[in-house]
């Protein structure tokens, strides 16, 4: 029983929150039912329906369901009762940097990412231009709005790959800045 | 009679016209795009016709190709929808022309609706007060001067060319009017050859608030109360509630009175709506007439009882409004929310693609008007607006609540929604209050609430996500997934990892 | 104030009784069996507790264990839904001694609604008619004679320990009723051990029609006008509607205030019905009063925009009721369908099981409740209702309409329902006439005109048929799915079989 | 092409009808387009959607969808719009004889089936006795309600396997009459 003790108890990282927490089972009451250590109080989970991807259950009589978006081995996201919440298993080895999701999106540092598709309706820098941390870079449309798209870093415009009339997918790189 | 109806739209507007055409035994024909070949409209309607590529030029806004469409399916009408073509009056008149039936005012109506200078002449003669500011496009400075004097600043300086916030220039005095005039006009120019530019009283901290008007061929006219809409984004409308906190049943007979003048004025017909900026000392002023059904129509309907497109339909058929205003009676309290496709962090970006799963709320009071079903595609081409949801109350406390459980209903998995942002404004104390105005968000730094108010559900649910996470570490390892609840030695095989 | 209540039920009524407690800021308990541990109520409530197997006695009907749960849970109140131990005395007086809240009428109270015999004299005594007959049990044949010779032949025998329509003998002479007082006393007398007899003049043809009473604790009460519920099968209500379209004005104040008087002479409170018979000739009969809510007070609050549940709590927390007879009016028409889990050609048989897909109706005037969503389960331990469909209009025929539309769009996969049945009711001419009795399938031979419709339905999509049947032919043998569409090649594999 | 002419020209037995019906293909017009011949109609279908057990379709159009609910080498069972059509392919060899699925239910000739679980309130026949086809052999309770079953025909009863107090599963045997 001992031998798989990962499970038994599992320390998180808050990403949202920038808080860890932690987690552990007791034991198995019964088939359904479980006595955990969540943050050092000790709660009863009965879980009422499980697949790979999703959890419903009652932490104390009070019925939650959750959808695992996604997981890797370091990381879980889970929409609970409609909140996203994003897990990273805390090793204390290394210091998941916390990343605010809103503003502008970067996959390095150096690419300037479109979350959406759309049309590119204006481009407002040039290549070899430095530009600002939230400088406009282009318009885009889409679903019959305008979508102004920010730098999201100081530093010198290397390439651009939007072009006015064009259009761009989701995750397409628009320019690169370094 | 109209017997058979072409809708020149798509998503929950065309949706609702089928509704009533069915109640009315009248045959409705859908068209679609490339993107909407599995959409909501097509299946519901009688019939449906591909119209067209993905772009909206291509399908929607392809007047020869609908006009085609409604003459070889038969249909008598077409009704517009709001938004693509329904204020067109090019359009309204191709329909004349090929003697189909417009569900909405004639062309002519519409095209002085459509022209705001030469409507805002209109409403001067027909004593419908209008924004202070120039009836006509100054021509230089020295006009400019003149009206922003006689109508005391801060004034707006506009370009007739902007649109949607651009283009205008906020002045305090005769030194800022100067040079702003001069920098707009340069500017003009340069982008459009030509300048035009307006003067207008600038107007803090106000109230959008229109009325619901409806006009048959005879000129009998009637106002439906009105619809606060001043929730709003990037003057776009976000809430919309009737009746108005700050309308009483005076305020609503003077207005109600003055919207009807101003229909009248157009020689309007068929349903309308005339919308009005209020300020905080409780004078209303004209802004435009919005000719057509509006996405918000779904409010009145449900404070009046009446069906709107029904009464459309009615009145393009020639017949009699079958009320007079003293038949009226304003019942109870309606909220809609616009829930719209989009990141609100993202500086409301759009958010497309699949829609894995959908649970609609419903219940006493509660109204969902959607094209939203498990598995549908939201698409990048068109408007995101996905759903309204509407809450009906006998008081405006009850209608809230109504609506604020039912936000919490509404599950979109998939895409991201305005569900959460709406939540923190129906919750706020100054909603609740009553306490409107068109920059709401931006006042009562809504945007900021709504992050704290995230957080503040995160930190609520942390213990259920660590519960959940390690519980569904444990199965997932074990690769014991919904099957293990028939098999009896499910507790041995778990510790036996 | 209560602050928590536990709902000792399941399903849709689990579900309204949440609602109203969301809106009021009351924490909602609910309780489940073994069969209903992924039921809706569970997700929907504040908390939830397992309170037995899956047999009702072990469950829903468990006082002690339910009181118990109440009890730990810190529950102040107890909303019993309907049917379950809602009309057991027994359990409101349960709560009383454990100072719980019922949320219902006083147990005594209650136990003179549900004493038939005592309940008809008290209605004697208060001037309310009541079905000509026996007030007590007639112990003889002499006095069965009597009673019958003073109410006029036909008359019905019945035995008290019958119920459903058992134990019912039709006489139409002093020769038949000899007969029929000597095998029904054998009969119970070898059935029960007992016999006990009454005589009631035989109704032809009649409607049932009863009227929504609300009585506070200090007496003030109001009826919250009619609702015909004449549609039925095996005395189980299939379709109710207000108003009646019998019922107009003048009727309604007089039936209303009797009603009214009925339910002050048991010195009733909270929420409560009470049904009559109306015959042919306009005359109504008390039956009996139904100490609970209802499963069809949906259409009463669409016609006259109250919340029952809200006011059922509001009663109980000792509140006076906040208006007036004369301040209620009636607004419009209300339909309810009850969605039943049934096989209407296998005699009326539950169907149950898994709900592979639903899709529930939504849009202007309809309101659907129900405790189904994709890939639930239907069990066969509870009562076959799993939706109410209400619909809402200006008038009946816009309400019927409605309805009629939404029974088509509500799709339930996997069992088998009434939809159907009430689709060939709507739509039939007896039904738009308002032409309603209890015996109306029986009387226009309902099920023969499903059937024809169902074959009408067949032949009109036989042709739709054949094209599936014969193209999913093709692209199953070619096992070509869905994914076809991305393959540039498809044309050709299809024909390269 | 001509290789697989099984789909070219279909007959189909209507069962709840009673009468026949052909579909035939005539040609492909685009990929999601058809040219079809119904009971010699010609009709153009429009593919809109397609899965094993799903189809939806505009015939002329207007819209269907068809789910294919159950499927043999003779027989499909097709829920279209929310009506039932059970269609048998029509060898002209073997008629097949069309069963009236209201009234009772039987799966042979003897043995008379439940068609809903339940528990048995009361047994109304007893064994070697000769019935009629109506008569009523048992009460079951399911949902609150009573429900009775009758004979499927009139016969010698057999065998009672249903006894006052116990519980049938659905298709379960409630007595063999012969």
């Amino acid at each position: 029983m001992e031998s798989s003790n990962v499970w038994v108890m599992t320390e998180y990282k808050i990403k949202n929150i920038d808080k860890t927490g932690h987690a552990k089972i007791i034991k198995q009451i019964s088939t359904m039912e479980y006595l955990v250590n969540i943050n050092n109080n000790e709660k009863i989970v009965n879980i009422l329906d499980v697949s790979e991807d999703y959890i419903e259950f009652k932490l104390d009589n009070v019925y939650h369901v959750a959808r695992i978006i996604e997981r890797s081995t370091s990381e879980i996201k889970i929409l609970i009762d409609d909140v996203s919440i994003v897990l990273n298993t805390n090793y204390g080895l290394n210091e998941i940097v916390y990343k605010n999701s809103g503003g502008s999106i970067t996959d390095s540092q150096i690419n300037l990412i479109s979350q959406i598709p759309g049309k590119v309706i204006s481009v407002k820098i040039n290549e070899k231009e430095e530009i600002k941390k939230g400088d406009i870079v282009c318009v885009l449309e889409s679903m019959k709005m305008q979508v102004t798209v920010k730098s999201h870093k100081d530093g010198l415009v290397k390439k651009i790959n939007a072009k006015t009339g064009s259009t761009v997918a989701k995750n397409d790189i628009i320019a690169e800045i370094e | 009679m109209i017997k058979k109806i072409l809708i020149a739209n798509r998503g929950e507007i065309a949706l609702r016209i089928i509704k009533t055409c069915r109640v009315l035994n009248i045959k409705s024909v859908s068209i679609y795009s490339d993107e909407d070949v599995n959409s909501l409209h097509v299946k519901k309607s009688s019939e449906s016709y591909y119209v067209g590529s993905a772009v909206p030029a291509q399908s929607y806004l392809n007047q020869k190709r609908i006009i085609e469409l409604a003459l070889s399916a038969g249909a008598d009408a077409i009704h517009p929808g709001y938004g693509f073509l329904s204020e067109n009056s090019d359009f309204a008149e191709l329909c004349e022309k090929n003697n189909i039936v417009f569900i909405g005012p004639s062309s002519d109506s519409m095209k002085l609706c459509g022209d705001k200078m030469e409507c805002k002449k209109i409403m001067k003669n027909a004593q419908v007060p209008t924004v202070p500011g120039s009836f006509d496009l100054v021509q230089n400075v020295e006009t400019a001067l003149d009206n922003a004097n006689n109508i005391g600043y801060p004034v707006l300086l506009k370009s007739v060319f902007g649109g949607g916030g651009r283009g205008i220039r906020l002045v305090n005095n005769d030194n800022e009017l100067r040079n702003a005039f001069e920098l707009a006009t340069k500017e003009s120019m340069t982008a459009f050859g030509k300048s035009a530019l307006l003067v207008e009283k600038f107007l803090p901290k106000i109230r959008h608030i229109e009325f619901q008007l409806a006009r048959d061929k005879y000129g009998n006219t009637v106002h439906i109360f009105e619809r606060e809409c001043s929730i709003q984004r990037r003057h776009q409308k976000l809430i919309e509630l009737s009746p108005s906190p700050v309308v009483d049943r005076k305020v609503r007979d003077e207005v109600g009175q003055l919207a009807i003048n101003a229909i009248n004025a157009v020689e309007y017909s068929n349903l309308g709506t005339v919308e009005f900026l209020r300020l905080d000392d409780g004078t209303f002023y004209f802004i435009e007439i919005n000719a057509r059904l509006q996405v918000e129509h779904p409010v009145t309907e449900l404070v009046s009882g009446l069906d709107l497109v029904k009464l459309q339909i009615d009145i393009a058929n020639g017949e009699k409004i079958p009320f007079n205003q003293s038949d009226l009676k304003l019942n109870g309290c309606a909220i809609e929310c616009r829930i719209n496709a989009e990141n609100t962090f993202l500086d409301f970006a759009p958010s497309t693609g699949l829609v894995k799963d959908v649970s609609i709320p419903s219940g006493p009071g509660i109204r969902t008007d959607t094209y939203l079903y498990p598995k549908c595609t939201v698409s990048p081409f068109y408007d995101s607006l996905i759903a309204k949801l509407n809450s009906w109350g006998q008081n405006f406390e009850e209608a809230r609540k109504r609506m604020s459980n039912a936000l919490g209903d509404f599950y979109i998995q998939g895409i991201d929604t305005s569900i959460s942002l709406y939540k923190t404004i129906l919750n706020s104390p100054e909603f609740i209050h009553g306490d409107l105005s068109t920059d709401f968000l931006d006042r009562f730094d809504i945007l900021d609430r709504l992050e704290k108010n995230i957080k503040n559900e995160i930190i609520e649910k942390q213990d259920a996500a660590l519960a959940a996470a390690t519980l569904h570490s444990l199965l997932y390892r074990t690769k014991i997934n919904i099957n293990y609840k028939q098999d009896p030695n499910w507790n041995h095989q778990m510790y036996g990892l």
